[in-house]
């Protein structure tokens, strides 16, 4: 059976989210909060990846769920795992990244704390042109 | 919109989706509190209920795998890190940690075109859908893992220990100076 | 036994194996000389006896199939069908060298007794898996355990028809030969770990040394074990890394480091070799385990290019060239001996050097009997030459080191010739008695700070059990009757006229052989006489002289025993049998492929070999061996080859020939060196032009030196003057004329140019300071126009676009 | 069982009403009901034991007299009675009660009673939040925990990693309670608990890790009848049970869990957070009353939780250590109602009984151990556990691949043909 609610449900939840991010991302001067709407970003991502493997038909091109080899000792497969996991898989990567970007984030953030006394992402624009 | 969500074949007599509607109400309106409250602390909070509820979510999905690492890193991990990020980068004795904001009407001028093009998108496109029922993931996403991704997940795992000696490095090299 | 190890501490002192970088004579500064004191041996001798009697305990357990421990019994017949017992063989060095390394220096006793330990129960159950062997006494017998290792796949969706697929199976094959080589390595490995603990005694780096023994042991078990072609290079590889390390153990010396360095270039120079043969067997046949090279080769993988699988048989014969040091890649090995003597008895006498013989043998179904002929020749050529160089040398290891490659060169001509079990036998045998000679040698070193010859003698009376173990070994390698090398190479020497028989182009081998028998013969004793008997030539040193302690003696003694008994019993001939010829097969492939061809391959040794024509397939039991098998086993191998009249005749020749060039050999050193009859300084003279060739060793080093180093050398030089003078002369010319150019161009530039130029900059530097304000430095405002933009272009291009059906489809709501 | 499933299938009067009230029954009904008859009495028999444990090693009488003992004895016609037998009252009469069952209640009672005290600057939100999230982090674990034979509130796919996930709601409970009672100590202490926590998620992750990839499962049901039988007999015992397979290769894990699991419940000798020397009383110091005792609640819920891991990852959960098998065959014969409920009774002994057994080894180390230092808190997490824990997954995995216990029996056969 299909979930209770339908695909758009989730897309529409998941753009929420994402402008909910951007908005943070804009106008916050704390460094820590713009992380927080990266973190959201990053979940409305993740939760329309879900939805689609959920909801989508898989493309041909994700392959076969497995390839049979030949091999001396028995036969053997080579396993890829059922075609609508990759979402699924490319939602476990992005969680994998977000930890990896929020703990380099947050030595980022302790450095410019140190460094400047205050976490204000406006004061560092070494960028300026 | 909300017509159009409606008309997209949602069974409001069903409990569950009426559970479904509480969390999805729980994200929406933690996300609105993350963007706007003025304290940093609640909204690290609300952090937690927006992360809380995309995990809902996620088992509505009927993505359990991916419900509970959601859980586990980004609860267990990701927040508590950004809580130690707020506590450390913020004098701690004033409780009313200030967090305040600059061009509110831009920012919320192009998040709202942003939402406004995404939203179309996503009820405008007819999505190729297949009804199937729902499977156990977690043996599926380990096959995917362990065969098609394999590369992917050793660069990740690399990636992830770069990670971490980096945020070690980044941290520490403060107290040398 | 802690008591006879400061026994042996004692004598450290003298012992060469001092770590400081002095020199290989050492200096003879001991105060306090302990004589042998039969007294002092008893607790070795206990300690000795039980091993021998836990060993035939292990041996008879797997012989009977089931261990008995008192009551309790376990059955040992799937020894076999497990990995678990070749796994722990192959770990327990392994890990005994981590823990050497690490925590070496922690333990009590440096922790030799850790690699000892590690490798005696590597020892045992190998001793028992050969009682398993002999009780299932098949020898077809083999098992294979293997894992898929590495397995790389092209994506090609959808279908899995075109997937290609690069599989690296890792894997362990047991059969005979593996267990037999098992025992050997694990055997002289172990004796030689006990007699390190007397002989580096108070070595600063002591448990260094151990753990790079026992990294030596687990590679050379891991060559012997594995199943493919890929690991057999990892491990060959391991193997010379180890034997690097060993080698350059005292690198405080320049000679040693030297040796050290040459040792492991000379052998790549053979692995390169190895690994194009083994890149073309993966090539022509996409296999990389023993079995499906042979399958396919069998199934005509080479399809008619005959000559290419010859090739690559040489070529991976290259290898073994290396590794056993044979004719061209020789010279490594006397430098080799550089290292310390247990490790020139270790790896440089009874298993590294082996490990190109073995080489051959696993490989064997792949040659192709031109291939073969090759591999023959080498092998009879490297044994006359190096037996001619070790007459003059003066050096009791060079001595040594010559015989083994000789004996090696016996090997290697035997598995050409077609001798495929005696070859391999003598492979067995040899490993014995020359670890024994070596271990010999080393304890004489111990006792007299020297390894000249000329500065010893008479030793006999100071040092009987060094002695009588030596002339043992001596004997067996000279090759009288009723020892073990008496078999051995009595077996290829006959299975060498035979094949001499069917293929005359082999007879120049036969003389090369019977010589170098004789010659084998003629120096080995004249070492024994140099050393042993006679009167003392160097007084002071004599003095000095000493029996080792226990920990040194005893594995002479198992060694010098085993030198005699190793041969008996004939189940060697019955297990290890001649494998199918792939090659055969191959080759009929390719009659078939190109009709009316002379069948050239019906008169290859490699082919049916000495078993007679109709037994391609029977055990090769060349040396004639029938009987003396246990009754209960008599009918357990079906493969018993009936024997052919030439073989018979070919082996009763040979048996003569050898006992009477052997005689001859001995009969000359002793008439030369112990009854002074003539003087070897005579016959140099004489022969002056020779004794100089044999003396500078054919003058190899300096043919190569001049050949290959100083070409080489040349060559640089003249590319970086060619680089110094041409190329960077017409670079500099063209400065040159750039320079005038540039001139030019530069007066015209300043005069016309800049006019233009700088108002063009005044427009852009205005221009760009207006567009630098967008350049805030902020992230917020990049993001911000990257969303924006992103809105733009998404969702105002589709405004754009779709503008009529949004205004119907909104006013349709 | 399912609950949902049990309850839509037994309880058939419910079938005729409407769908949502069965699933808000379920939801909020029966998970209340659990709550409370399970969960609750296990928090407060803990607090028992550890009050009695604590009272006989420091010699402390009264959580071991206060009780229906002392009551009787205090009864003038016990005294009378005690004065002829001319023995101590308490001696006389009673010794088969259990003495300090109201020390118990009297807790309870004053823990009712206090005051409900919130400091002024204080954030109050947060301060008043705290508890229940710490509380609800700690007691949802328990739906997925196998009570009895193949019955736990809900038979998750993921169980494990599904406890292991919602434990970790309590971090950002701890640290909210420590940052809403505007104090340093409490501060310090959520900090401290919160860096301990997730340090210490990671060995406990690798050594459950290493259960699950023997196991080839995360539901803890399937990981309990995977420990019914092992190297290779059928019906093994206590032999099948992770603890003691492949040899007791697999004790080191365990091991690592127990240690990593006292250090996640911050208790002594991992009560850092708490440590009345330095912090005052870590991030409860400000709390009192009803909300200090929801802390209080979570703290014995965990200790039974993590006891409850350790049962059914290591010691076959409700698994008895004779072999099952035998008293299935037994029920068998039953009637099969009866069967039932010996069966479930069987498990559910089981299960509480290893269960508290570690509870009593928590308390006794909590009495007898002293407190690690910080630095040597976070060594021992990360130079020592983490490391062993990695290599001897390392080590299980090559074991299961080898598949050591089974190829023995095997190979006899195989030579045997071979002859």
């Amino acid at each position: 059976m299909m979930p209770v609610a339908s695909l758009e449900w989730f897309l529409m939840i998941a753009a929420f989210l994402f402008a909910c991010g951007i908005y943070t991302i804009l106008t916050r001067k704390n460094a820590v909060s713009v992380l927080m709407g990266v973190e959201l970003v990053l979940n409305s991502a993740n939760i329309n990846l879900v939805a689609f493997a959920r909801f989508v038909k898989p493309a041909a091109s994700l392959g076969p769920q497995s390839v049979p080899i030949p091999m001396e000792s028995g036969a053997a497969a080579v396993i890829y795992g059922a075609p609508w996991a990759s979402g699924h898989v490319f939602a476990a990567f992005v969680i994998i990244l977000a930890a990896a970007e929020a703990a380099v984030a947050l030595g980022i953030i302790l450095g410019i704390y140190r460094s400047m006394g205050g976490v204000d992402v406006d004061e560092v624009s070494a960028l300026k042109g | 919109m909300i017509l159009t969500l409606a008309a997209a074949g949602s069974s409001w007599a069903d409990p569950a989706f009426w559970v479904f509607l509480a969390f999805a109400a729980m994200t929406v309106g933690s996300a609105v509190l993350v963007a706007a409250t003025r304290n940093i602390v609640y909204s690290a909070y609300a952090l937690l209920l927006t992360f809380f509820g995309v995990a809902g979510l996620y088992v509505f999905l009927d993505a359990d795998f991916i419900a509970a690492a959601q859980v586990l890193v980004y609860i267990g991990g990701i927040l508590v890190l950004i809580l130690f990020g707020v506590m450390l980068t913020n004098r701690i004795h004033d409780i009313h940690l200030s967090n305040e904001t600059t061009h509110p009407v831009t920012g919320a001028i192009i998040a709202g075109a942003v939402f406004l093009v995404l939203a179309y998108v996503a009820l405008r496109t007819d999505w190729e859908l297949d009804p199937r029922p729902a499977v156990p993931t977690s043996q599926e996403i380990g096959k995917a893992f362990m065969g098609k991704y394999l590369l992917a997940f050793e660069a990740a795992s690399v990636l992830l220990l770069a990670a971490l000696i980096g945020a070690a490095y980044l941290a520490r090299r403060g107290e040398k100076e | 036994m802690s008591e006879d190890h400061g026994h042996g501490q004692g004598h450290g002192h003298e012992a060469p194996a001092h770590g400081h970088g002095h020199d290989d004579h050492g200096h003879g500064g001991g105060e306090h000389r302990t004589h042998f004191s039969p007294a002092g041996f008893t607790p070795g001798l206990a300690v000795m006896l039980l091993g021998i009697v836990a060993g035939g305990w292990c041996f008879s357990a797997g012989r009977s199939g089931h261990l008995a421990l008192g009551p309790a019994s376990i059955d040992l017949n799937g020894l076999f069908d497990a990995p678990w017992a070749s796994l722990v063989i192959l770990c327990l060095p392994l890990v005994a060298a981590f823990v050497q390394i690490f925590f070496g220096r922690k333990l009590p006793r440096n922790g030799d007794w850790v690699s000892t330990i590690a490798v005696g129960a590597g020892l045992a159950l190998s001793l028992m898996m050969l009682g398993r062997i002999i009780g299932i006494y098949d020898w077809q017998f083999e098992r294979v355990h293997e894992m898929e290792w590495i397995s790389l796949f092209s994506r090609t969706f959808p279908g899995a028809q075109d997937v290609v697929t690069f599989r690296v199976p890792m894997g362990i094959l047991i059969d005979n030969v593996t267990v037999i080589m098992l025992v050997v390595v694990t055997l002289v490995s172990t004796l030689v770990h006990i007699y390190s603990i007397g002989y580096m005694a108070d070595d600063p780096r002591y448990s260094r040394f151990f753990a790079y023994l026992s990294i030596f042991t687990f590679s050379m078990l891991g060559l012997v074990l594995c199943n493919n072609v890929f690991a057999l290079y990892m491990f060959w590889e391991l193997v010379g890394l180890s034997s690097y390390l060993l080698i350059g153990f005292w690198f405080e010396k320049k000679s040693a480091a030297d040796a050290q360095k040459k040792a492991f270039l000379v052998n790549r120079v053979g692995d390169i070799g190895m690994f194009l043969g083994i890149l073309t067997f993966f090539l022509m046949t996409g296999e990389l385990t023993y079995k499906g090279i042979f399958g396919s080769v069998a199934n005509g993988a080479f399809g008619a290019q005959m000559g290419l699988l010859t090739a690559a048989g040489v070529l991976l014969f290259m290898g073994a060239v290396g590794k056993s040091a044979q004719f061209p890649l020789h010279i490594w090995l006397p430098d080799a001996m550089e290292g310390p003597t247990p490790v020139s008895a270790l790896i440089h006498a009874a298993t590294m050097v082996a490990a190109g013989v073995y080489l051959v043998t696993r490989m064997y179904p792949v040659f192709t009997p031109n291939a073969l002929i090759v591999i023959a020749w080498f092998g009879g050529f490297t044994a006359i030459f190096a037996a001619t160089i070790a007459l003059c040398a003066n050096d009791i290891k060079k001595v040594l080191a010559y015989s083994t490659v000789s004996q090696l060169g016996y090997m290697i001509m035997g598995l050409g010739a077609g001798a495929y079990t005696n070859g391999f036998f003598h492979l067995w045998t040899h490993a014995f008695f020359k670890a024994c000679l070596f271990l010999g040698s080393g304890s004489v070193i111990h006792a007299v700070v020297t390894q000249d010859m000329r500065e010893m003698g008479g030793l006999r009376r100071k040092m009987p059990i060094t002695f009588w173990t030596m002339l043992l070994s001596t004997l067996a390698i000279a090759g009288v009757p009723f020892t073990s090398g008496f078999t051995s190479k009595d077996g290829i020497l006959g299975d060498l006229l035979f094949a001499a028989h069917e293929h005359p182009a082999l007879w120049p081998v036969v003389i090369f052989a019977f010589a170098g028998a004789g010659l084998t013969a003629f120096y080995m004793f004249r070492l024994i006489f140099m050393t042993f008997t006679g009167e003392p030539r160097a007084k002071e040193k004599f003095e000095h002289a000493h029996e080792s302690p226990w920990v040194m003696a005893a594995p002479l003694v198992i060694l010098g025993s085993l030198a005699i008994l190793s041969d008996k019993g004939g189940w060697f001939q019955e297990l290890v049998g001649k494998p199918e010829s792939a090659a055969a097969a191959a080759i009929a492939h390719a009659e078939a492929m190109k009709p009316g061809a002379k069948p050239h391959a019906e008169k290859a040794p490699g082919h049916e070999g000495d078993a007679g024509p109709s037994h391609a397939k029977a055990p090769d039991v060349g040396s004639g061996y029938v009987g003396s098998l246990p009754v209960a086993h008599a009918g357990a191998n079906p493969y018993h080859p009936p024997h052919s009249e030439e073989l018979h005749h070919a082996h009763s020749a040979a048996m003569v020939l050898s006992i009477l060039v052997a005689g001859l050999g001995i009969g000359l050193s002793f008439f030369t060196y112990q009854k002074k009859l003539i003087d070897p300084a005579k016959i140099a003279a004489a022969a002056a032009p020779v004794h100089r060739l044999l003396l500078n060793k054919y003058w190899i080093d300096e043919f190569f030196h001049e050949t290959l180093v100083k070409p080489a050398l040349s060559i640089s030089r003249a590319c970086s003057r060619f680089d110094l003078k041409v190329v960077d002369g017409f670079v500099n010319l063209w400065g040159k004329a750039t320079e005038v150019w540039s001139w030019i161009a530069g007066t015209f530039d300043q005069k016309v140019v800049d006019g233009a130029v700088n108002g063009t900059a005044d427009v852009v530097m205005s221009a760009g300071a207006a567009l630098s304000r967008f350049q805030t430095g902020r992230l917020k405002t990049y993001l911000a126009w990257a969303v924006a933009g992103l809105v733009i272009l998404t969702g105002g291009f589709h405004l754009v676009t779709h503008w009529a059906q949004i205004v119907e489809h909104l006013t349709r709501k | 069982m399912d609950l949902l499933l049990f309850v839509r299938t037994h309880l058939s009067f419910l079938k005729s009403w409407p769908d949502w009230i069965v699933y808000v029954l379920v939801v909020f009904v029966f998970a209340f009901a659990i709550l409370n008859t399970l969960v609750a009495p296990l928090t407060g028999i803990s607090t028992y034991i550890e009050r009695r444990l604590a009272g006989r090693v420091q010699y402390r009488w009264g959580p071991n007299r206060v009780g229906f003992r002392s009551l009787l004895a205090s009864l003038p016609i016990t005294r009378w009675m005690a004065r002829l037998a001319d023995k101590q009252p308490f001696k006389f009469l009673g010794s088969k009660i259990p003495g300090g069952l109201l020390q118990f209640a009297a807790d309870g009672l004053k823990l009712f009673m206090k005051e409900d005290i919130v400091p002024t600057g204080a954030d109050k939100m947060m301060f008043k939040l705290s508890p229940y999230i710490v509380l609800a982090g700690s007691f949802a674990a328990f739906a997925v925990f196998p009570v009895s034979h193949g019955c736990s509130a809900t038979n998750l796919n993921i169980g494990i990693f599904y406890v292991i996930a919602i434990s970790s709601l309590v971090v950002p409970g701890i640290l909210m309670a420590g940052w809403g009672s505007a104090n340093k100590w409490s501060l310090f202490g959520g900090m401290r608990s919160a860096a301990q926590i997730v340090s210490y998620e990671i060995p406990v992750g690798i050594a459950l890790l290493t259960t699950v990839m023997l196991a080839g499962t995360m539901n803890m049901n399937e990981i309990v009848t995977a420990q019914r039988s092992g190297y290779g007999i059928e019906s093994a015992g206590a032999l099948g049970w992770f603890a003691f397979r492949y040899g007791g290769l697999m004790l080191i894990p365990f091991l690592i869990y127990f240690i990593g699991g006292c250090a996640e419940v911050n208790r002594t000798p991992f009560d850092l957070p708490e440590a009345e020397s330095e912090l005052v009383s870590g991030y409860h110091t400000e709390y009192s009353g009803f909300r200090w005792s929801f802390f209080f609640m979570a703290e014995y819920s965990n200790m039974f939780a993590v006891g409850a891991i350790a049962t059914t990852m290591f010691l076959g959960g409700p698994l008895p250590p004779y072999p099952v098998q035998w008293t299935e065959a037994l029920f068998a014969g039953m009637n099969p109602n009866l069967a039932l409920i010996l069966r479930f009774t069987e498990g559910f002994a089981w299960f509480f009984a290893k269960s508290y057994f570690f509870v009593l080894v928590m308390i006794h180390m909590r009495w007898t151990l002293p407190r690690y230092r910080v630095d040597q808190l976070m060594g021992l997490c990360y130079k020592v556990l983490i490391p062993i824990a990695l290599t001897w997954f390392v080590i299980m995995c090559g074991v299961k691949m080898f598949r050591m216990e089974t190829t023995l029996p095997r190979a006899t056969a195989a030579v045997e043909a071979h002859r």
